[in-house]
């Protein structure tokens, strides 16, 4: 059966970034040139030909986008300036839209003022529930900041913490399974037996901390600051799930815990600022483009964690007032972050990401057990 | 023959010669050769003494024939002739002896060597006996000119000429000047105005002195050879008019494709799929619309229709890809909201602007579909409404996907093939064809403009399918040849031609379809044949076929060539 | 009519675009005081126009001629077509008033963009209103380049009867066609068809033939030039020397052969090939022991020559010529290949160059036409190894050949060369020919077979089983001693990384060194990818805007061996014309905007 | 003394003349035993021209023209391919071996081929031995 053409697609990505996409003609260069350009998964070329020619259903059923890290070998290389990789980024930002259920990402990516509206209006709406909540029902005592009768309970925090974790995250998950449908589901695909996803399923941790794959990148440095840059999150986000009232918890340090909370925080600050200082001097090709969405994350990440070493050092200085007043403008940051950003924006590729190598094993996979061969080797085969 | 008083006369070359063959024995057998007066061996025949000797040798010895034993004429041919013709006799009455290229810088035996050349040398003697006194003739050369065809090259072949202050006759079939090119709008890729450049060539041609313009006319006769064409034009009234010209430019252009040829895009039955000339047409008044009179949505332009294919036309025809690249930007900007695709085979964009231009399409969002030579999309309608839209499906092969594109109105690029005509025109004018029609050049780098009969040219899409500028610089290159000559006066004849010996021509006929530039004419009272030497490129192959041996190849004679064989051996 | 049609002026630019050289306010101001003009406006284009406001607009100003004005007024064209249309009004009544086509590009660029906007509201051909006046002519002819288009127009004017002055860089004529082995798509021997040109020009009394020469300075008029001319000695005797290589054979230097791209070797006293014209020997100054030894040292070549016909301190001498016309035909260089480190050229001996190809299988060229891989050899000049083509070298089994080597590519050239599918198919034909076992891959992203019979070889070289590939071939890589080529086959929707022995790279063309320094002498413009400029890209494309210097052959553009020949030919016509009439034209650029108007006016009222 | 066959080449004025000359700047040896006769095309070569050299004592006889397409006019070598058929058929009649006469093609860059052919021929032909022609003719002359 042949597939209709959506000319108009090119139009719609162009408003997640990928402008350029036109001018490409062809040539293959990029995904010869792409380390990890292999069959059966060719990009850039591929994927972007879909976009050229408004396959639409073809491109939200690609996992490409997603197996690549921009390097932007491609873009540099590139005959006609079709910023291949930028492409790419952009049909990423296009996918999770498209994954995500509720429209909101959609919404987000295609108009800044609406995300950044969102992010505002979940700011003050937080700023506004802990403060009720600090004078009603919390300590309704501004100048205690931690035991007995602190202003905001790290109970009651965390209670909260747990609640709207488990809403995001049940929101990725749903978002997850619509991208298992399109990528695995329809009749193109081949049939991937239960028992495969059960054998590689250590793959998505395995990707998911280590970044393995993005090492594989010509330049490793990208690499390496991305992965600090995850773990110190992730970390963070640990502590701040488990470990909350030993972090609260004072006057004396529980170092155990703060120790790690002090590293992981230098990490993100540092490389977050990296990546702002990369943007601006657009030094690289992979930070010659930059979405408005990349920016809010980016100014996001810093400004939570900033905040969050505010309040504590504050803490630790005596100076409980000032420290609950800082802990409220950092939870006015923290929760609109984790609320737009994870399940609507960019940091649902924290999800996404090893996810579709995950998918990709497995459907690479099924179609050499198809052919009959072996799966293919992590090096392209040889022509005949 | 005996009583030729021969000199012959050996260089040494320096070494070059000396060190493998021995010219004082050269020398001495020469002496004993019958005929020989004098023979003599010099360090460099070539220099100003050496041809010293020789000019003097000449008078001295009362010589009658010379004999160079040196380097390979295709050196010193030249210089030595005119040493000869100093000495005070014909210039073809020397013969060389390639004793350097072909004998000491070859072989590494002395004695053989030596052996060889004189057996080399000894040839030449006999053969310079039978040379005969040749000079160069001329042949008168009328300077005006009949131009075949008023499209944009016969256009600029005629105002080439014409403002070189030469009488030109363009004729053109058709009531108005401009072929073609008067058919567009704009021209790829800079989308000049097609318009103005043509009014200017035929507001200048129409004005000008020297070109006599004939419409609506026909050349209907040719008779004659290079500088003394006769031809005969059927004029708009129906009479016939004599000329005389000296040199003839064929440029009676192409004719597009019959799209209807190829069934499957429906041209002729599908209302909406329409030929690039029937679009140029639209977009000249203005109203690119469906028949129905809507404005169309979704459009595609075919590429290589009856082009690159096996069913119909094995050869590109060059002007089609960047046309459709102008098609789809002429779309986009009288109707901004339209989707146009381009379905190409490769994409030609080798002139000078064009491969900018092919961005500059793509940048204005066109959609290009690759689809594979011979499997050429089918087109079909949408539904059962004939002004419902159709559909073109194909397998896409840089998606490799088969698709169905959507589209309301369809333009076939249809190729360019020969004019219907093109094989009475060739034979009007003796000229031949290759296996697709076009006219052959006489040599596709030496020579694109001339054709194996002399004073006969070709300029234009008549030879291939061409785009103006090369139509241009071909019809001017035409006009160069023709001012050359012109400029001369008269049609210098090289000295060495085939000539029939009338008396022993049994007029059979052989040799006519043999020459290559049909320089042999056969004449029905006398029932001879006879060859026009300005035409004739003395090739020798009418003399080898001739069964009664009535034709002779000049200087290079049977007698001539036997006596040469002899000598070797 | 122009008086009676209410004529409003659109001056159209896209808004993302930089202004260019002329001043477009300027020009709008100016033109909306022209006879019949109501309205002038600088339109600056965003997106693009719409036909339905146009129309609009048109109606209220009641305007029944449309003047587009603008470095590519055709884009805009269709719109105001239909807006015109629309109400009726006549589509024949849009005119353009193209900056770019009447070249309003140089200098004086607002004053000749008014001229070309006044033609446009007078409803004139600005080519018909701007008429150079004549001149008389000096019938001697300048030919600037020896190559296989130069040859060709000197021939042309020559065989007409007049004097040509045939200025060549190197040390014979011939370009780069002599060096090659066939040409495509005929395959007849390049040599067979060059060579007795070749000779003719050197034997023609009419052609005085300069090598080793440069033009230094041009000054004068269209039909009265006066130039200088370099002409470095070759300090050999052209007339005596017999080009019997003894002087080469003692002479102790050797260096790399310009004509063998440096494949092969030569002495410092040598003659360029066999087939040279003239054919003679020549000193190498840079090389020579005796000349960088202010004569101290060697001079074995003087000697040696019975002729006595090598003066080594021969002095280079400057020439003072008076010609009426002058043919720029200096050709092409090929780009150079190392500047895309990724194809491996210089650090991989078996990856070649065009041209290295061609002489590679040329029959006289160092292995005798076979092909070969390199192989190390320990060289005792040097006491280095070097790599060196030998004619028993071990034979490729494998080939790849990759298309637009430094063209298509915005990183480089972004301008296609015309010339490479067709001589890469042509390699690939002579290595299936000569190797009939070894595999030949091509990568190419558009096959541009264009020219008559060019379709028919891409056909004949498929069935003559090479794999053509369509991707463009992203990196040579080597590994322990193999190389490995990497790219996209994207009609078999696969990435292939194959074993190859050789990597042909199909470098594209590009102007010469010193073009702009010649254009700078000559004083004509150069346009996009640094090509000399036409002065019409459809109708006068050997023209100038200066009058009686015309451009033949590749200087102009890429172009191949027939269209070479036809523009030489074409050029030859113009400046025959111009002698057999005795008038040149002075060219555009000495017209002021009054002559172009006044003529315009004339025009528009017969 | 050992038998050095006689043989006549004849070459076209365009390519193979060109290329023989070549051969000669480039210094390239080859056996002596080839006599060349310049035609301005190959197509002027009548077989009488061959059967004359072949009853004037030659053992053998070269011919070498355009590669075919190459033709300087347009296609005599072409002419030239079917005439020397026909010369063949006559040798047979002759009851001469074939291997005698020679048709190659030979282009203006192809010296190091010319040499090739020459000595080719010539090694060729020694081992033919002198052609019967002439072992014929000395009879003759020895008789009388």
């Amino acid at each position: 059966m042949a597939v209709r053409m959506n000319p108009g697609l090119v139009d719609d990505l162009a408003r997640y970034g990928a402008d350029d996409v036109t001018k490409c003609f062809q040539c293959g260069n990029c995904s010869a040139a792409c380390p990890f350009s292999q069959d059966p998964f060719i990009f850039p070329r591929k994927p972007m030909r879909y976009l050229q020619m408004g396959l639409e259903e073809r491109l939200r059923s690609s996992l490409e986008p997603w197996l690549c890290y921009y390097c932007g070998e491609c873009s540099v290389e590139c005959p006609r300036g079709a910023e291949p990789g930028e492409t790419m980024m952009s049909m990423r930002r296009w996918l999770t839209a498209q994954y995500d259920f509720t429209g909101l990402s959609r919404l987000f990516y295609r108009s800044w003022k609406a995300e950044l509206l969102a992010i505002l209006l979940v700011s003050l709406i937080t700023g506004a529930g802990f403060l009720t909540f600090g004078f009603l029902r919390g300590g309704g005592d501004l100048s205690v900041y931690d035991g007995p009768g602190a202003f905001l309970p790290a109970g009651a925090v965390h209670v909260f913490d747990w609640t709207m974790g488990g809403a995001l995250l049940a929101l990725l998950l749903v978002n997850c399974l619509r991208m298992w449908r399109f990528t695995m589901g329809g009749e193109r695909r081949p049939r991937v037996p239960a028992g495969a996803y059960l054998r590689h399923l250590l793959l998505l941790p395995w990707h998911f901390f280590t970044q393995k794959r993005y090492a594989e990148c010509g330049e490793k440095r990208p690499w390496a600051t991305h992965l600090v840059l995850m773990l110190s999150y992730v970390t963070i986000l640990v502590l701040v799930m488990f470990f909350l009232r030993d972090l609260q918890f004072g006057p004396e340090i529980r170092w155990s815990v703060h120790a790690l909370g002090y590293v992981a925080s230098i990490g993100l600050i540092t490389t977050a600022s990296l990546a702002i200082r990369g943007r601006l001097k657009k030094d690289a090709p992979y930070h010659k483009h930059s979405h408005e969405s990349d920016w809010a994350f980016l100014v996001l990440l810093v400004f939570v964690a900033s905040t969050g070493v505010v309040q504590h050092v504050l803490h630790r200085a005596g100076l409980p007032t000032a420290a609950n007043v800082a802990y409220l403008v950092h939870l006015m940051g923290v929760v609109p972050m984790l609320v737009v950003e994870v399940p609507f924006s960019k940091w649902s590729h924290l999800a996404y990401r090893p996810l579709a190598m995950y998918f990709a094993r497995l459907q690479a996979e099924a179609l050499a057990a198809r052919a009959g061969r072996p799966a293919p080797e992590p090096k392209p085969q040889l022509a005949t | 023959m005996a009583e030729e008083r021969i000199g012959v006369f050996v260089c040494n070359c320096g070494t070059n010669i000396a060190k493998m063959v021995d010219g004082a024995a050269v020398v001495k057998a020469a002496t004993e050769m019958p005929g020989v007066e004098v023979a003599c061996a010099y360090k460099y025949m070539c220099s100003n003494p050496g041809q010293e000797l020789i000019t003097r040798d000449i008078r001295d010895h009362g010589l009658s024939r010379v004999v160079v034993a040196a380097c390979s004429p295709r050196m010193h041919e030249g210089t030595f002739r005119k040493a000869v013709e100093r000495g005070g006799i014909n210039p073809y009455f020397l013969e060389m002896a390639n004793i350097r290229e072909q004998c000491s810088w070859v072989h590494d035996d002395p004695a053989a060597a030596t052996e060889k050349a004189t057996a080399l040398t000894r040839a030449s003697v006999q053969r310079v006996t039978h040379h005969q006194p040749l000079e160069k003739r001329s042949v008168p050369m009328c300077p005006a000119t009949l131009v075949i065809g008023g499209g944009i090259a016969g256009l600029t072949a005629a105002l080439e000429l014409a403002d070189a202050d030469q009488q030109v006759y363009l004729v053109e079939r058709q009531a108005q000047l401009g072929g073609n090119v008067a058919r567009l709008d704009l021209t790829a890729p800079y989308l000049d105005s097609a318009r103005d450049l043509l009014r200017d060539r035929v507001t200048r041609v129409t004005r000008h002195p020297g070109i006599q313009v004939l419409l609506e006319s026909q050349v209907v006769g040719l008779q004659g050879f290079v500088g003394n064409f006769r031809p005969t034009v059927k004029i708009g009234t129906g009479e016939l008019l004599h000329l005389e010209v000296g040199s003839v430019v064929v440029c009676t252009g192409y004719q597009e494709f019959d799209a209807t040829r190829v069934r499957q895009y429906g041209y002729g039955r599908l209302p909406d799929v329409i030929t690039s000339f029937e679009l140029e047409a639209m977009l000249r008044r203005g109203k690119v619309e469906t028949r129905a009179g809507k404005t169309p949505r979704h459009v595609a332009v075919v590429h290589c229709v009856g082009s690159r294919s096996r069913e119909f036309h094995p050869y590109c025809s060059r002007v089609c890809c960047m046309t459709g690249l102008k098609y789809a930007n002429e779309i986009k900007s009288a109707i901004p909201e339209a989707y146009v695709s381009n379905l190409y085979v490769d994409m030609s964009a080798f002139g000078k602007g064009c491969e900018d231009f092919y961005k500059r399409t793509a940048e204005a969002r066109t959609i290009f579909l690759m689809y594979e030579k011979n499997q050429a999309p089918e087109i079909r309608l949408a539904g059962t409404d004939p002004e419902g839209g159709m559909l073109i499906a194909m397998k896409e092969r840089l998606s490799g996907e088969e698709i169905e594109i959507p589209s309301d109105l369809v333009v076939l690029m249809v190729g360019m093939e020969p004019r219907r005509d093109s094989d009475e025109v060739a034979r009007l004018v003796n000229i031949s064809r290759d296996k697709d029609g076009w006219f052959i050049e006489s040599h596709p780098k030496l020579d694109p403009v001339a054709t194996t009969t002399d004073g006969v040219f070709i300029a234009g899409a008549c030879q291939a399918p061409k785009d103006i500028p090369d139509s241009v610089a071909q019809a001017r290159a035409a006009a160069a040849r023709i001012l050359a000559k012109i400029h001369q006066g008269m049609i210098a004849v090289d000295a060495v031609y085939a000539e029939v010996l009338e008396a022993h021509c049994s007029g059979c006929r052989v040799c006519n379809e043999l020459c290559p530039y049909t320089a042999i004419e056969y004449d029905e009272v006398a029932r001879r044949s006879h060859i026009i030497s300005a035409a004739c490129k003395a090739c020798g192959c009418c003399a080898a076929a001739c069964p009664s041996g009535a034709i002779q190849a000049r200087h290079f004679t049977d007698q001539q060539i036997f006596a040469q064989i002899e000598g070797v051996l | 009519m122009s008086a009676r049609s209410r004529i409003g002026v659109f001056v159209c630019h896209p808004a993302d675009s930089d202004a260019g050289p002329v001043d477009l306010q300027a020009v709008t101001a100016w033109s909306a005081g022209l006879p019949g003009v109501l309205s002038a406006r600088l339109v600056l284009v965003k997106r693009p126009l719409d036909p339905l406001a146009l129309r609009e607009e048109i109606r209220r100003g009641g305007l029944t001629a449309i003047v587009i004005a603008g470095y590519r007024p055709g884009h805009y064209k269709p719109a105001f077509t239909r807006a015109l249309a629309a109400d009726g009004g006549d589509p024949d009544q849009v005119r353009l008033a193209s900056f770019r086509e009447h070249g309003a590009m140089a200098e004086h660029a607002l004053e000749r963009a008014k001229a070309v906007v006044a033609c446009a509201v007078h409803g004139v051909p600005f080519s018909l209103a701007a008429q150079p006046e004549s001149v008389p002519v000096n019938p001697a002819t300048l030919v600037i380049g020896g190559g296989v288009g130069g040859i060709q127009a000197a021939l042309e004017i020559a065989d007409a009867g007049h004097t040509v002055y045939l200025v060549e860089r190197q040390g014979t004529i011939g370009g780069h066609m002599a060096m090659f082995d066939k040409t495509f798509p005929t395959l007849d021997c390049a040599a067979c068809i060059l060579t007795p040109k070749m000779v003719s020009v050197g034997q023609h009394p009419n052609i005085e033939l300069m090598v080793l020469s440069e033009v230094q300075e041009v000054q004068g008029r269209a039909g009265d030039y006066r130039v200088k001319v370099l002409r470095h000695a070759t300090r050999v005797d052209a007339d005596t020397c017999v080009a019997c290589a003894d002087c080469a054979q003692f002479c102790p230097v050797v260096v790399p052969s310009e004509f063998d791209v440096g494949i092969a070797t030569r002495k410092a006293i040598y003659i360029p090939f066999p087939q040279a014209v003239p054919n003679a020997y020549l000193v190498d100054p840079e090389h020579c022991t005796w000349i960088l030894s202010d004569g101290k040292k060697c001079g074995a070549c003087v000697k040696k020559c019975a002729k006595e016909a090598i003066h080594l301190d021969a002095k280079d001498e400057v020439v003072e010529l008076q010609v009426g016309n002058i043919v720029v035909a200096t050709g092409y260089d090929t780009f150079d290949a190392r500047r895309i480190e990724r194809y491996g050229y210089g650090a991989h001996p078996n990856v070649l160059t065009a041209l290295e190809f061609e002489r590679l299988t040329n029959a006289s060229g160092p292995t005798g036409g076979k092909i070969v891989l390199k192989t190390l050899k320990h060289n005792k000049r040097t006491k280095s190894d070097e790599w060196v083509f030998e004619p028993d070298g071990p034979r490729p089994k494998a080939v790849a050949i990759l298309h637009c080597v430094g063209s298509r590519d915005q990183n480089h050239n972004a301008y296609c060369s015309r010339v490479c599918c067709m001589y890469s198919l042509k390699f690939a034909h002579l290595v299936r020919e000569k190797l009939p076992e070894a595999r030949c891959l091509e990568f190419y992203i558009d096959m541009r077979a264009f020219g008559k019979g060019y379709e028919e070889f891409f056909e004949r070289i498929q069935e003559e089983g090479v794999f053509v590939v369509r991707g463009r071939s992203a990196k040579v890589t080597e590994r322990d001693g193999q190389l490995y080529l990497r790219g996209e086959d994207i009609l078999a929707d696969r990435v292939v990384e194959t074993p190859v022995d050789m990597v042909l790279l199909s470098v594209g063309l590009q102007p010469t060194a010193d073009a702009d320094r010649l254009a700078g002498i000559l004083g004509i413009d150069r346009a996009e990818g640094g090509w000399f400029n036409e002065l019409d890209s459809n109708t006068e494309p050997t023209s100038t805007e200066r009058g009686g210097i015309f451009v033949a052959g590749a200087c102009q553009g890429p172009k191949d061996i027939p269209d070479t020949v036809a523009q030489a030919s074409a050029v030859a016509a113009q400046v025959l014309q111009t002698i057999v009439s005795g008038r040149a034209h002075q060219g555009r650029r000495h017209l002021t905007l009054e002559d172009i108007e006044k003529s315009a006016r004339a025009l528009a009222a017969q | 003394m050992a038998f050095e066959p006689r043989i006549v080449g004849f070459l076209c004025n365009w390519c193979s003349y060109t290329g023989a000359d070549l051969a000669g700047t480039s210094r390239i040896k080859y056996a002596p035993n080839v006599r060349v006769i310049r035609v301005m095309c190959t197509a002027r070569i009548e077989p009488t021209f061959v059967l004359k050299a072949l009853s004037e004592g030659a053992d053998g006889a070269l011919i070498c023209g355009c590669h075919p397409g190459d033709c300087h006019y347009v296609e005599g070598n072409y002419k030239t391919m079917r005439r020397f058929a026909a010369l063949k058929r006559v040798l047979r009649t002759y009851g001469i071996e074939e291997e005698r006469v020679r048709l190659e093609w030979v282009s203006a860059s192809e010296g190091a081929r010319f040499a090739e052919i020459v000595n080719d021929m010539t090694e060729r032909t020694r081992k033919l031995g002198p052609s019967r022609v002439k072992v014929q003719r000395a009879a003759d002359t020895a008789a009388r």
